[in-house]
């Protein structure tokens, strides 16, 4: 029998791959990320990520700015945590000068940071669940993510892009009645994780849809550079907070939860136990709030010494670090970002390979990029 | 010329188009309400409002809605097949709206001058076959407005939503078969009065089947968790280039298929028009009028009850992967309805003779 | 007559003329207003904000997000539009049907916001014609409640039909470079149109 | 009643036209669609209900699926500078008339029989009862009833064949299929 | 009896016509207008220079071949089930073979791996 068909019918039944663009509007890409996609059927043979959409410049802007004027802009970096961003920048200048921060400051970083974790976690939470298809979690997490915005906006003073440092300390106390209020949400708020799981995590198709999707090694997470809840849940034992200790962190104790498998399954476990994490270091700090100065003596017109000062937080969604370099005069010669979103986003490329497009949103959301961080 | 009219009225064409009025009126505005009433419910599972600025209660929100969808221009995108474009709604749409015509509401109505009306447009023999062979229909609405769009995600959408509604078809049917076998009738009267008779809803005996019922039902109107035709995190749906009033028909169209399988349901499995714990036809024969209507609210209640469990499961589920639904429907679905077949045919067979 | 073959420019058949009937389909047209699901940056997470359970944007009829904008009625610009994401934003504004509607929300989407650099465009105005602009950085999401409730207000209100309304701050009138309706599209555009997409109109029907 | 079904039958014959002159093949498929309703239509008022169901559910809604499944797989570029209309055509059709006209010419002049027979049916709706009887819906022998009885006593043979049609259905169409994947 | 299927005749009718019925009127209300940029395909904004067009995997077609047969079985099933008790235990067996062969068939695709989709 003669296999061969006429050359004709060869180019009609023959399966091209198809080219298709994956944002930057898309609800699934979580801002204007765009992904063009080769696809053989739904399954993606090949992943092209276009970014730059979102592109404002701003390490060049602060460059512009003195040191002071900066601090505002690197809350848009990451918008989902402005307050960690912010101790990221401030910290690295405070490095730079040499500052001593009192301590109560310091706890009071802490409070904020880990109150900025859970709320970036509850949204990541929420449209994670929304690309798969759960649509009531994303009002269950934003419902609590407003609780702690309102905490954030009493002590802070906004809602969500609240500049929320000075070099040197912090600018205000609690105010009168805050800690009760944090107190009583933490408590509920256990609860309503618990519910969340109750939704999700034993959910036989969250389970279907998430389990063994999106998988990457140990060492390819190592390799490509992936920090965070991503890293992590490849089991690798890396938090900025415990590996390289910063501001209060040393004085608390919790745990770094590590997934097992590296998949989307594993990387939405390891954030579900990373919030119960925050809110038990949230409780000890203020169970241990010591007493104390705000802010340190730091001179109204920042000169930092010629020098170069680096300094990382464990942000949201990894390890954030800034580099600065100093000239020694009001404005910084240099700002670099190491960007955990930008780092992620490059393990899409490995974690993609033979997915479906379906896997493909839920690995998007999954590693939990922001594209003002991507982008910058 | 009253006395025409009257004569007029007899006739059996214009019987039928008083009925398809009064059917259509009332189905449109089930239709209408059902996507106010899942929107508030939607707000009250997830911890908000839903509408309820537009007129008392929000009530008049599915109208302005339909008007705005009415006045809203309409596009055909340039490299689609323009007349393929403009007929695929209509496949989405009138499969259901005529199934509407088979379904029987209550038991028939006896006027003062003892003449009977049956509560249905037509009660014809052919009945669920009829509704099966006119879904079979549905499909095209789908798979042609996704081709005919000349766009990638329809495109995409349409290929989903073929392979989605063939193999979830099948089980689908079969399981009808098994109520079918009970009841020895297409006749979904006779359906009917078979659990009436027998004093035991076919839910009971074919548990299995109403189960996969249950499920197919959700698959077939590509509601969540099966809405990978419109999975609007992951290919925007196979509407995706649709607007205005065309779009409107294919909303409209998913909630016509919400609604009819969800009285379907009742009339198969739950007994349909008879009103629970009461022996209907003896009562039937006294107070005619009484039980006719309500058994008419017994089957409204039944139904409201399916059409709830889908808004429910809309809240809570997340979506299937195109592959696992796929499997579920030819690995899972396929083999325990064929098996079920067997089940019950020895049921029949030995156990209820 | 002249009223409802005004909104938006969008070329209504010109027998209408019955007011009644505009009042009508006004209503129904402000009552369900459908947003695309288009963030861009911070001032999309306040846009989801207003969508959930406290601010709670589905009491207007607003909550059905259509992430296709065929069949969107209102883009609601939430954050810095780019240079490079430009021409992206009016490509889907112009796939938008008619009647269609703008809301610039954030300091970025209104005149660049903090970043007057040359990677932003400075104010989605320069390209898109905008109806309302919410100031902010980023606005709260009562504040994207009232823009809406601003924008139902002028789809009744024929006399502001074609002003673009401010919120916030008041800038008693826009400045030079805005784009009001019927106007010619600026610099980007040109650049735009240069790439050979989105050919006048005119010349195709010639 | 006669009327419908003549309207029924030029309909058929109108858009069984239109699928072998059409240039695009969706187009042709789609009229191929409407066909199949059209005779699943004219089955009805000839009273083979179940012959019509099975007429739409299986040409219709699966068939169809099939071909217009493949109209979309395959590039039909290449349709467009494909003459459509073979180069014999005028003489086929003058002996499509010819035949036509032979065929008409010997049913008109046969004794089948007549469609007016239908139109004398009275049609009834409403009907008249003195008291409700004992079930409100009279049971009678349906038209699938006796297509059943039938089909499982005297064409036992056929439907076990059609069976292991079936079965070669399926092997056949996974082997054609899979083959060049 | 034809005459019981006069209404759904009607409804069927009018069931296709609303369709276009409610497109002509609308033209009446909604406003048109011609922009080339409008007609363009929706691709989350990038401009799209292909049209898909025959170029997807075989494996949807077999989802539609295995279907038909399937689809055929049931309508066999049919006539059986409705005269299931004038049938018997005659019709059973008839149809137990009938099945058994099919659940052949079935088995055959599932071993060729025609029902396996993750690859």
């Amino acid at each position: 029998m003669n296999n061969e068909r006429p050359s004709y019918l060869r180019e009609i039944f023959e399966t091209k791959e198809i080219e298709l663009n994956m944002g930057p509007q898309h609800p699934a890409t979580h801002g204007v990320y765009r992904a063009i996609l080769t696809l053989d059927g739904e399954r993606i043979v090949g992943l092209n990520s276009v970014i730059g959409y979102l592109h404002r410049g701003i390490e060049k802007w602060a460059e512009y700015r003195t040191y002071k004027q900066a601090t505002p802009i690197f809350d848009r970096l990451d918008y989902l945590s402005a307050v960690i961003n912010c101790h990221g920048y401030v910290g690295a200048v405070e490095k730079l000068l040499g500052v001593e921060i009192p301590k109560k400051a310091e706890y009071i970083r802490v409070i904020c940071d880990e109150l900025q974790r859970l709320a970036s976690h509850l949204i990541w939470l929420g449209t994670h669940a929304l690309d798969i298809g759960a649509m009531s979690v994303l009002f269950y997490a934003i419902r609590e993510r407003e609780a702690v915005v309102d905490l954030l906006e009493a002590q802070l003073g906004q809602r969500l892009l609240n500049n929320a440092y000075p070099i040197g300390g912090v600018r205000f106390d609690f105010p009168k009645g805050w800690v009760e209020v944090c107190r009583k949400f933490l408590k509920v708020f256990k609860g309503k994780i618990d519910d969340y799981e109750e939704l999700l995590t034993g959910n036989r198709i969250w389970r279907q849809r998430t389990i063994g999707v999106g998988y990457i090694s140990r060492e390819d997470a190592i390799a490509w550079g992936l920090s965070g809840p991503t890293l992590r849940a490849s089991n690798v034992f890396f938090d900025v907070r415990k590996s390289i200790p910063y501001s209060a962190y040393p004085d608390f104790d919790f745990e770094i939860p590590l997934g097992q498998n590296g998949d989307v399954y594993d990387r939405y476990l390891c954030r579900i136990k990373e919030m119960r994490q925050s809110v038990r270091i949230i409780e000890q700090a203020l169970d241990g709030m010591p007493e104390g100065e705000l802010k340190a003596k730091v001179s109204p017109i920042i000169r930092p010494p010629v020098g170069e000062a680096y300094f990382t937080v464990e942000g949201s969604k990894g390890q954030l670090g800034f580099y600065i370099i100093s000239d020694g005069k009001e404005k910084p010669y240099r700002v670099h970002i190491k960007s955990p979103s930008f780092i992620n986003l490059q393990g899409l490329d490995v974690m993609s390979r033979h997915q479906l497009i379906a896997d493909m949103v839920a690995l998007i959301g999954s590693i939990d990029i922001v594209l003002g961080e991507v982008d910058r | 010329m009253m006395s025409y009219v009257y004569d007029l009225m007899k006739t059996p064409f214009v019987l039928a188009l008083i009925k398809i009025v009064i059917l259509l009126v009332v189905a449109f505005t089930v239709i209408a309400y059902i996507t106010l009433v899942e929107r508030r419910l939607l707000g009250f599972f997830q911890s908000r409002l839903g509408p309820n600025r537009v007129g008392p209660l929000g009530l008049i929100q599915p109208i302005a809605d339909g008007v705005k969808l009415f006045i809203k221009e309409d596009t055909v995108p340039i490299h689609s097949n323009s007349l393929l474009f403009r007929i695929a709604p209509i496949f989405t749409f009138f499969p259901s709206l005529v199934g509407f015509g088979v379904l029987t509401f209550a038991l028939p109505w006896i006027t003062p001058a003892s003449k009977m009306h049956l509560f249905a447009l037509a009660d014809v023999d052919l009945g669920v076959l009829l509704v099966l062979s006119l879904s079979s229909l549905g499909i095209f609405g789908l798979m042609l407005g996704g081709y005919a769009s000349g766009s990638k995600y329809p495109y995409f959408g349409g290929l989903r939503a073929c392979s989605q509604m063939l193999s979830y078809e099948v089980p689908l049917t079969l399981s009808i078969i098994t109520v079918v076998m009970m009841a020895n009738s297409f006749r979904l009267s006779d359906i009917v009065t078979a659990q009436q008779t027998h004093r035991l809803y076919f839910f009971i005996p074919l548990i299995i089947s109403f189960v996969i019922y249950l499920i197919c039902m959700i698959a077939e109107t590509n509601r969540t968790p099966f809405d990978l035709p419109e999975g609007e995190s992951e290919i925007i749906g196979f509407h995706t280039e649709y607007s205005g009033m065309r779009f409107g028909f294919y909303y409209v169209g998913e909630y016509t298929n919400v609604v009819f399988l969800s009285m379907l349901a009742p009339a198969l499995f739950l007994g349909g028009y008879d009103i629970p714990f009461v022996n209907d036809i003896a009562l039937w024969q006294v107070y005619p009028q009484l039980i006719s209507i309500l058994g008419f609210c017994s089957y409204a209640i039944k139904s409201v009850l399916f059409a709830y469990f889908y808004i429910w499961v809309r809240a809570t589920f997340p979506r299937y992967r195109y592959d696992q639904l796929l499997k579920i429907g030819w690995l899972v679905l396929l083999p325990i309805s064929l098996v079920n077949l067997f089940i019950v045919a020895g049921i029949k067979l030995f156990l209820l003779k | 007559m002249g009223r409802i073959k005004d909104i938006n420019g969008s070329g209504y058949p010109e027998w209408i003329g019955l007011t009644k009937l505009d009042i009508i389909l006004d209503y129904c047209r402000r009552n369900s207003l459908w947003p695309m699901t288009f963030g861009l940056a911070c001032c999309a997470i306040e846009m989801i904000c207003a969508m959930c359970s406290r601010f709670d944007l589905s009491r207007f009829g607003s909550e059905v997000m259509r992430p296709s904008p065929r069949q969107s009625d209102v883009m609601i610009i939430a954050g810095t539009v780019t240079l490079k994401m430009a021409p992206m934003v009016r490509r889907l504004y112009d796939e938008m049907p008619y009647p269609k509607w703008v809301i610039a929300m954030g300091n970025c989407a209104v005149h660049g916001g903090p970043f007057d650099d040359y990677a932003v465009l400075q104010g989605a105005g320069r390209i898109l014609p905008v109806d309302i602009y919410i100031s902010g950085c980023p606005p709260r999401p009562e504040a994207l409640l009232y823009a809406l409730m601003k924008l139902q207000e002028k789809i009744r209100n024929p006399k502001v039909v074609n002003e673009p309304h401010f919120i916030g701050p008041d800038y008693s009138k826009p400045t030079k470079g805005w784009m009001a309706k019927g106007e010619e599209i600026p610099e980007v555009v040109e650049e735009y149109l240069k790439q050979g997409r989105g050919v006048d109109s005119s010349q195709i029907l010639e | 009643m006669a009327s419908i079904i003549i309207l029924t039958a030029i309909l058929i014959a109108i858009f069984s036209i239109f699928v072998v002159s059409l240039k695009h093949p969706i187009s042709s498929a789609i009229s191929l669609l409407v066909g199949f309703i059209l005779l699943g239509i004219f089955y009805l008022l000839y009273e083979a209900e179940f012959v019509a169901a099975v007429q739409v559910l299986v040409y219709a809604g699966g068939i169809m699926v099939l071909y217009i499944m493949g109209i979309m797989f395959s590039d039909n570029e290449w349709i467009k500078i494909t003459r459509q209309t073979h180069i014999q055509a005028p003489i086929a059709i003058i002996l499509i008339l010819i035949f036509f006209a032979f065929f008409g010419h010997k049913l008109y002049n046969s004794d089948y029989p007549s469609l007016s027979s239908k139109s004398s049916q009275q049609v009834t709706v409403v009907q008249t009862v003195k008291k409700p009887s004992n079930l409100p819906y009279p049971k009678m022998e349906t038209n699938p009833r006796s297509v059943a009885v039938k089909l499982y006593s005297d064409y036992l043979y056929p439907f076990e064949v059609a069976s292991v049609l079936l079965t070669v259905a399926v092997l056949g169409g996974i082997f054609l299929a899979k083959k060049e994947v | 009896m034809v005459s019981s299927y006069l209404g759904i005749g009607i409804l069927f009718v009018i069931a296709i016509i609303i369709v276009p019925f409610t497109m002509v009127l609308g033209k009446l209300f909604r406003p048109q207008k011609f922009e080339i940029s409008k007609l363009e395909p929706f691709e989350c904004g990038i401009e799209v220079k292909d049209v898909p067009q025959g170029k997807t995997s075989v494996h949807f077609y077999i989802v539609a071949l295995v279907f038909l047969v399937f689809d055929v079985e049931t309508v066999f099933l049919f006539p059986w089930a409705v005269a299931f008790d004038k049938l018997g235990l005659f019709g059973f067996f008839e149809v137990g073979i009938f099945l058994l062969l099919l659940i052949a068939a079935y088995i055959y695709a599932y071993l060729k791996g025609a029902l396996k989709w993750e690859e």
